[in-house]
């Protein structure tokens, strides 16, 4: 039990290798699935254990400063337990899908990488240091290139590069701001550096640290501006990577963005000395009117989910700017329920894309009533995206406006109001084209795929459940919000 | 003294043959240039060893002069096959 | 009177009957009959159990569902204006039921299981409405019952239908997301609490301004309320079906938009807190100004089922002015007139509805001596047209005399003006409609008669229903009264 | 920092600015990825400079070593010449580099004085526990490779997990490419031809790999360690899959070797860590692995993760080589 | 602040030279380049932090006082393999983006997707 | 500087001997008007300037060990160094890179 944080990375991090070496494609599958559920199980004991406090676990043995030490705190338990979640969804939903997208030779590759995206995230979540969340988000970054490279399109392979392009500058940003952090206290450890750092607030040089972390976070989390990469990443991905990207893979970013913002700089000199706060909600309502409008203009389904997936970040980064317990409480909640909801949606999409060839909305004519529980599956998922109940979505946005009502910030709230209303164009727009248009006479290419569709609805499930009964990830977010709460200004 | 002196006299030689690698013409040129920075460097390495009074960092320098003959080999190797009318009528600087 | 232990069961079980029967309609949709009497077994079933209600209507009966998040509850509560609307819900969809079997089967409608299926689900999220403890429950009906209905809406698939799909949506969702749903949060966090409570859960929490443009938030985002300017989705809505248009535009999705508004007035915020307050002033001119322009607009409408959806436009604002007056007699005026209006609307869509059925006409312009060729309907026409004016001895009669009455309550002389005329403006589009079928002779050549019973019938009863109503009104808003504490 | 070394920074930075301007400067692709590779030589002359020499050893394999290898291969395959800039894509560039480095010297002038020993960095207790301590709780002299292979043992871990992944991205997206570009066909092993360079080539191999073993076991001693001679290797097959053609090469490497390979350092790695975690240790505390005698421990420990480190990457590296010079570049 | 800190400027320029590599050019391969560039600038940041004057390399030595920091060092290890990793999985994608587009240069093969859209 | 002084800038002359042929070969690099010109002063120079230079520091080196290293970098660069420019010259030759003759312009 002691060892529990190493092993909740560990797990997939030896399970790559492995992987590695086997050479059936069934075999690397289980393995895959054995792994996200080991995971799943350390993560779910971590949680309980949170009733007993922090765990902090010294890796080698040195106590804090002098090694890495991994923290699990309410902050980051429920992240864990999210990503191994959605990654163990993804490992059923992915034998079916993987089999049909890529050739089986490389099959066995192609889960050692899906593992090690999977350990990276775990790895950027559970560490203590600094130093270490720049390395484990580059397993992260790089297994995801590679992945997103194998979609089936050509386009696929300009859209990874181009994510890697991007995503490395982001990370180098982040490099510089670790270094400027580290100049001005000399350590790495993120408590130790909490401690240090209030003793040169108002430094410039740590100014800059903090920019530069929090661009180059921006970039990996897709904040507007910085989003460029993300719609054509997601969408040219195989259906199984674009699930588990779309779910947590910039969740993974937002957290290390909380991380960094308010444990290791504070909020006080964040959200109180420089104008981070401010600057977030701009970027956020910019993120929220102008990618929801995007989204409603696009062919492709999977690029609108992608559009979708830049306005949801506006509406979590909406609630963490405003550095209340309330914001970061609603921010965390969005990050759950959209990580769900959205997973459900490119699961959903997968599902389209391996019966019909494409996800072209106009090849989706008519198809609502051909299969009727792909679509009603999108239809549901999609409510959760407008945000109405009873769906997950209703929730988090419920929380985030009375979040931003208390701070009267009615000009966000207008933002995110519009937003929805700009999603139930694009919803509808899926919902008109796939129910009201004549279907066409041709088959479909292959029948479905049950693991495929049962995951699709599992995930719909739980945006459903979500949104009828908030309480259990409501309970987390409030947990992880009070918990950081001493540090928001 | 005499060490530094040295120093600077690499360094020199090293700025000459950047300047070469810059104006090329062919791209011969180039690889000859790079190759002989290469090889001050490794002297560099060795001698800055010395001046800083820590002479058993040589094992870089005996590095660095593998790196360059393989990175010298590989250039011949890759370059000659492709476009090379391209290369060698080039006038390379925009 | 305390409540036994079964009796709160009976809230949801009025919810779930239509359900149950949408269920069953499911399950038998490859057997036509069954699959209709499932859904009429269903209405009857929800019918009965609201109608039990009046039985224990001053019981403090009330229904936890479960805990949202800590402070919010999904609940029911039974009280006598949401008691009203069930009623009017529960009761016409049966008859709507009946209609509509002989309308789907006469006309050759097609996907009619997915028609009966959405029919049941609206009038279930009606019900939910009608009986919701809280603005958080009752946001939850409100935005399934928009959902339910808009493949009502789009029933035929045609451009057309789409486009009027489209607004509906759109301007139904942008309303009660964009100010509905803020003006629930900011009263959560003005009074930590969403419940309806008897006299006004905002009282003593916020002072006029804020109170002015709160209602303004809840008033305009209760769009099914259909006030201008965010009226434009009720006549869009026509190309449905007339059934939907009957029970959907006359009865559930506008009355709930009203019922909105008033439960709001008196139970969120409360009327003596608007009446001391004048917070309400700005939405009281709007919906005069909604009446007029209404009603102007539907006496130029040729289109008998434009005209009767801006007629609903007009008579709405009549029950959110109402509302508006903060006067309790206005406000039980309101109630009666949401009654009334909705007996009178649905008979006049009957209507419309067998007549589209029988001879394929759908503009006043061609109506031209159908009457003697139909007179059943026409006459029940005459009648629900007579009783919306608000002439004795008809239904209307009360609620306008009551609103007549809460305007000089409230000493707004001007709109009881507004009132006449809106009165006499009805008159002038309604009216016409029977005179001229009755008059007029009938073109050359043209041979029809009535449409078919399963039609006629549901039609003859409201128009019953129409003059019943004048008969006993107290029996419909005397508990309301008494909980007003109207003496 | 003396005033001679600090002249000496100084021309090397002019070097390195000159060779930047140099690489946006030049079309010639070949030319640039020369320069890069000569820029790359010169930062780590810096490196040694700053006294970083073990990360002047890793520059110089990465920078100038593989990497240029690799690009030389990638051009190989593709076209020499880069198409003119357009303007359209000068300006936002330059808005962009010159927000980033406004923003960084704004915050320079908050930075301590370079070199100074008072600095925050200097002052931490790590260091002395980085400097001092460390001959005591593990004995080695290059403090570098303690914080490396156990202070900081778990970032390595990290690191080697990079390292994997890129191996295996690159296998996962090069190799079962079906080739039948008949471009490729005509290339002819010219390079063999010459005879000198391959008997030279040939003499080199052993002292090499002889370099390569002293590198990964003198690591506690001197700059090195198991990431540079697990480069070294690889840069020993790379030169005979240069000289003698890839087909030779993968004779004496083949496929699944280098897969296991691949794996099996990152498995040795974190087989140690799990060692550790069955001994009674937390995850990679090499105290563990002989309790009585924890220096002893740490030794093994730190031997074995280097050996684990150099393994996977000899094996990425070489790998990686393969996969790009695989489509017939080099037969 | 000149005589103490021009060090910094330097490496801040050499990473702007980086970066406005990266961000100008279209080409592919020279994108990695400018990367490469931009990231060796940072860790020579990072070394910078290390360093102390008079010190040497921290491999500890009788007689020898005065050690450079080992931690930047060791930070910068990892970070450059790190960048190493990145470059050969960019050259990779840029092999199988010549093969399908038959250009490196991001503008033509954008041109060549696009064209390839309208056409279809 | 722990070798003895004499032996010691010995050692120092002959480096700076070495720095000065390395020099010429730079100067040499650039001035000169061809490649296979070229070729011919980095190449000379370059060899005869690590000798010199590993000579003068294997006169200064503190110990055995830095002596082998030495030896051995110079055995190394002795071996590499022909080889790379014998290698270019070949292959410059074989693509028909021309030799400049005398009144031509410099290329």
């Amino acid at each position: 039990m002691t060892h529990l944080p190493v092993l909740q990375v560990l797990i997939p991090l030896m399970g790559a290798p492995a992987c590695a070496l086997l050479r059936q494609r069934r075999a690397a599958w289980t393995l895959f699935l054995l792994v996200t559920g080991g995971a799943l199980v350390c993560a779910v004991l971590l949680v309980l254990r949170m009733e007993q406090g922090s765990v902090r676990y010294a890796l080698g043995g040195w106590p804090a400063p002098r090694g890495i030490e991994y923290v699990i705190d309410p902050l980051n338990a429920p992240m864990l337990a999210l990503v191994s979640l959605i990654a163990l969804i993804v490992a059923v939903y992915a034998r079916p899908s993987v089999e049909a997208e890529i050739e089986t030779r490389r099959i066995p590759l192609f889960y050692a990488c899906m593992c090690l995206c999977v350990a990276g995230m775990l790895g950027v979540i559970a560490t203590g240091d600094a130093f270490n969340a720049f390395v484990f988000l580059e397993i992260t970054s790089l297994s995801s290139y590679a992945l997103i490279a194998m979609g089936k399109r050509r386009r696929a392979l300009l859209a990874a590069f181009r994510y890697l392009i991007v995503g490395t500058i982001g990370a180098t940003f982040l490099l510089i701001g670790i270094a400027l952090a580290y100049a001005v206290t000399g350590t790495l450890n993120m408590a130790d550096l909490a401690q240090r750092l209030p003793d040169v607030y108002g430094n410039r040089a740590l100014t800059a640290a903090v920019a530069f972390v929090v661009v180059g976070l921006a970039v990996k989390m897709a904040l507007f501006p910085l989003h460029s990469w993300l719609p054509g990443a997601y969408a040219e991905a195989p259906s199984a990577v674009s699930t588990l990207l779309a779910g947590v893979g910039t969740k993974v970013a937002v957290y290390a963005f909380l991380r960094f913002a308010l444990t290791v700089f504070g909020g006080s000199l964040v959200f109180g000395l420089l104008p981070v706060g401010s600057i977030g909600l701009v970027a956020a309502c910019a993120a929220m009117v102008l990618a929801s409008a995007i989204a409603c203009f696009q062919r492709d389904l999977k690029y609108l989910l992608g559009w979708s997936s830049v306005a949801q970040i506006g509406y979590i980064v909406a609630g963490l700017s405003l550095a209340t317990v309330d914001g970061i409480s609603a921010g965390y909640l969005h990050m759950i329920n959209h990580a769900v909801t959205k997973a459900a949606l490119f699961a959903a999409a997968g599902v389209l894309l391996m019966r019909l060839g494409s996800v072209d909305l106009q090849a989706l004519a008519g198809l609502g009533r051909r299969m009727p529980w792909t679509f009603a599956a999108i239809l549901l998922a999609g409510l959760g995206l407008i945000g109405l109940p009873p769906t997950a979505g209703f929730v988090s946005k419920w929380a985030l406006v009375l979040a931003l009502v208390e701070q009267g910030q009615w000009f966000v709230v207008g933002a995110v109001l519009g937003s929805s209303l700009l999603a139930v164009v694009y919803v509808g727009r899926i919902v008109e084209i796939a129910w009201f248009r004549e279907p066409p006479e041709t088959p479909l290419l292959r029948p479905p795929a049950v693991p495929m569709v049962a995951m699709t609805w599992l995930l719909v499930l739980m945006s459903l459940y979500f949104g009828l009964s908030p309480v259990l990830p409501a309970a987390l977010a409030d947990g992880a919000a009070v918990a950081v709460a001493g540090r928001l200004r | 003294m005499l060490l530094v002196a040295a120093m600077i006299g690499i360094l020199t030689t090293m700025v000459l043959a950047l300047v070469r690698a810059l104006l090329g013409p062919t791209l011969y040129d180039r690889i000859l240039a790079v190759n002989m920075f290469g090889t001050k460097t490794v002297i560099f390495v060795a001698l800055i060893g010395f001046v800083m009074g820590r002479p058993q960092f040589l094992d870089i320098a005996l590095f660095y002069a593998l790196v360059n003959f393989v990175g010298t080999v590989a250039v011949l190797k890759l370059s000659h096959y492709r476009e090379l009318d391209a290369v060698r009528s080039e006038e390379d600087v925009r | 009177m305390t409540a036994t232990a079964w009796q709160p069961l009976l809230l949801p079980l009025a919810v779930a009957s239509p359900l149950l029967g949408g269920v069953g309609v499911l399950l038998l949709r490859h057997r036509p009959n069954l699959r209709e009497s499932a859904s009429f077994a269903g209405g009857l079933a929800a019918a009965v159990t609201v109608l039990s209600l009046w039985a224990v209507v001053g019981t403090d009966l009330r229904f936890e569902m479960w805990t949202w998040l800590p402070g919010l509850t999904f609940a029911f509560h039974l009280e006598p204006l949401g008691l009203l609307f069930a009623t009017v819900a529960a009761v016409l969809w049966p008859i709507t039921t009946l209609f509509s079997i002989g309308y789907v089967r006469a006309n050759g409608l097609p996907r009619q299981t997915s028609f009966y299926f959405y029919f049941a689900v609206a009038v279930a999220a009606a019900l939910w409405i009608a009986f919701s403890a809280n603005l958080l429950t009752l946001f939850v009906g409100y935005e399934v019952l928009t959902l339910a209905t808009v493949p009502l809406v789009t029933h035929e698939r045609s451009a057309a239908a789409r486009r009027g799909g489209r607004v509906y949506l759109g301007l139904l969702l942008a309303t009660s997301i964009c100010l509905l749903l803020p003006a629930i949060v900011w009263t959560w966090l003005l009074t930590g609490s969403t419940e309806f409570v008897p006299g006004g859960l905002l009282a003593g929490h916020a002072g006029t301004g804020v109170l002015a443009v709160l209602l303004g938030l809840f008033v305009i985002g209760t769009g099914k309320a259909a006030l201008m300017p965010f009226h434009r989705w009720l006549p869009e809505a026509m190309v449905a079906p007339t059934p939907v248009s009957a029970l959907l535009h006359a009865v559930a999705v506008v009355k709930a938009g009203v019922f909105t508004v008033l439960k709001i007035s008196i139970y969120t915020f409360g009327l003596d807190t608007l009446d001391s307050s004048g917070a309400s002033t700005v939405m009281m001119w709007t919906a005069g100004i909604t009446v007029l322009v209404a009603a102007g607009i539907a006496t130029a409408k040729d289109n008998l089922k434009a005209r009767l959806a801006y007629s609903t436009v007009s008579q709405l604002a009549y029950i959110v002015l109402g509302a508006m007056l903060a006067s309790r007699v206005a406000a039980l005026g309101g109630a009666l007139h949401l009654v009334t209006h909705a007996v009178g609307k649905i008979t006049l869509f009957f209507c419309a509805g067998a007549i589209y059925t029988s001879v394929r006409k759908s503009r006043v312009s061609e109506l031209d001596g159908l009457g003697r060729a139909m007179p059943w309907t026409f006459g029940a026409f005459l009648v629900a047209a007579l009783s919306i004016i608000g002439l004795p001895p008809l239904g209307g009669t009360w609620s306008k005399w009551l609103l007549l009455q809460g305007t000089a309550d409230a000493g707004e002389a001007v709109m009881m003006a507004v009132l006449l005329v809106g009165s006499l403006l009805s008159l002038a589009y309604l009216l016409p409609i029977p005179l001229r079928a009755f008059s007029r002779p009938a073109p050359p050549g043209a041979v029809h008669g009535e449409a078919p019973p399963a039609c006629v019938v549901p039609l003859v009863v409201t128009a019953a229903a129409c003059v019943a109503l004048f008969f006993v009104p107290d029996l419909i808003v005397g508990p309301l009264g008494r909980a007003l504490e109207l003496p | 920092m003396t005033s001679e070394i600090e002249l000496i920074s100084l021309v090397l930075f002019a070097i390195l600015v000159v060779t930047a301007i140099g690489i946006t400067r030049l079309r010639g692709l070949y030319g640039a990825v020369m320069l890069a590779a000569l820029f790359s030589l010169v930062i780590a002359c810096l490196f040694v400079v700053l006294d970083a020499v073990d990360v002047a050893f890793t520059e110089a394999a990465v920078g100038a070593g593989i990497s240029t290898v690799l690009m030389l291969t990638v051009l190989a395959l593709t076209r020499a010449r880069e198409a003119v800039t357009p303007r359209r894509r000068l300006w936002p560039a330059g808005i962009g580099s010159v927000l980033t480095g406004g923003l960084l010297i704004y915050g320079s002038q908050d930075l301590p004085a370079f070199g100074a020993r008072d600095s925050p960095v200097q002052r931490h207790p790590i260091t002395e526990a980085y400097l001092l301590e460390s001959q005591n709780d593990i004995g080695v002299p290059n403090t570098v490779t303690s914080v490396l292979a156990s202070y900081r043992g778990y970032d390595t871990f990290g690191e080697l997990a990079v390292i994997f992944t890129a191996g295996t991205a690159v296998l996962l997206l090069l190799s079962y490419v079906p080739r039948h570009d008949p471009d490729f066909e005509r290339r002819k092993l010219l390079l063999a031809d010459y005879r000198i360079l391959r008997v030279v080539s040939k003499i080199l191999f052993p002292f090499i790999f002889l370099f390569a073993l002293y590198v990964q076991f003198h690591g506690d001693y001197g700059p090195g360690g198991g990431f540079q001679a697990g480069v070294i290797f690889a840069s020993g097959f790379v030169l005979y899959g240069l000289v003698f053609g890839i087909d030779n090469a993968r004779r004496v490497v083949p496929r699944w070797l280098l897969r296991v390979l691949i794996s099996s350092g990152l498995l040795l790695y974190g087989g140690v860590g799990l060692t550790s975690m069955l001994l009674g240790g937390t995850f990679l505390d090499y105290d563990a692995l002989s309790p009585s005698h924890p220096v002893m421990g740490q030794h093994v420990g730190i031997l074995l993760v280097e050996l684990g480190v150099g393994i996977t990457v000899a094996g990425v590296m070489t790998a990686i080589f393969f996969v790009f010079a695989d489509r017939r570049v080099l037969q | 602040m000149i005589a103490t800190h021009y060090i910094y400027w330097l490496i801040i320029v050499l990473m702007m030279s980086g970066l406005y590599i990266v961000l100008s050019h279209g080409h592919l391969l020279k994108k990695l380049i400018g990367l490469n560039v931009f990231q060796a600038a940072v860790f020579l940041l990072y070394v910078s932090f290390g360093k102390v004057a008079g010190g040497t390399a921290p491999i500890v030595a009788p007689g020898i006082e005065t050690y450079s920091h080992p931690l930047p060092a060791v930070l910068v290890l990892t970070a450059i393999v790190v960048g190493m990793a990145t470059t050969s999985l960019g050259l990779a994608l840029a092999v199988r983006i010549f093969r399908e587009y038959g250009t490196l240069e991001e503008d033509e093969a954008i041109v060549a997707e696009a064209s390839e859209h309208t056409a279809a | 500087m722990t070798a003895p002084s004499l032996v010691g800038s010995a050692g120092g002359v002959l480096v700076l001997v070495g720095a000065l042929v390395t020099l010429s070969g730079g100067v040499g690099l650039l001035r000169m008007p061809d490649f296979y010109s070229r070729v011919h002063a980095a190449g000379l120079t370059d060899t005869a300037g690590v000798g010199l230079i590993a000579l003068g520091l294997i006169l200064r080196a503190p110990d055995w060990g830095v002596v082998v290293r030495l030896l051995f970098i110079l055995l190394f660069l002795l071996l590499t160094s022909p080889t790379a420019t014998h290698a270019l010259a070949q292959a410059a030759r074989r693509d028909g890179v021309r030799v400049w003759t005398d009144g031509e312009p410099r290329r």
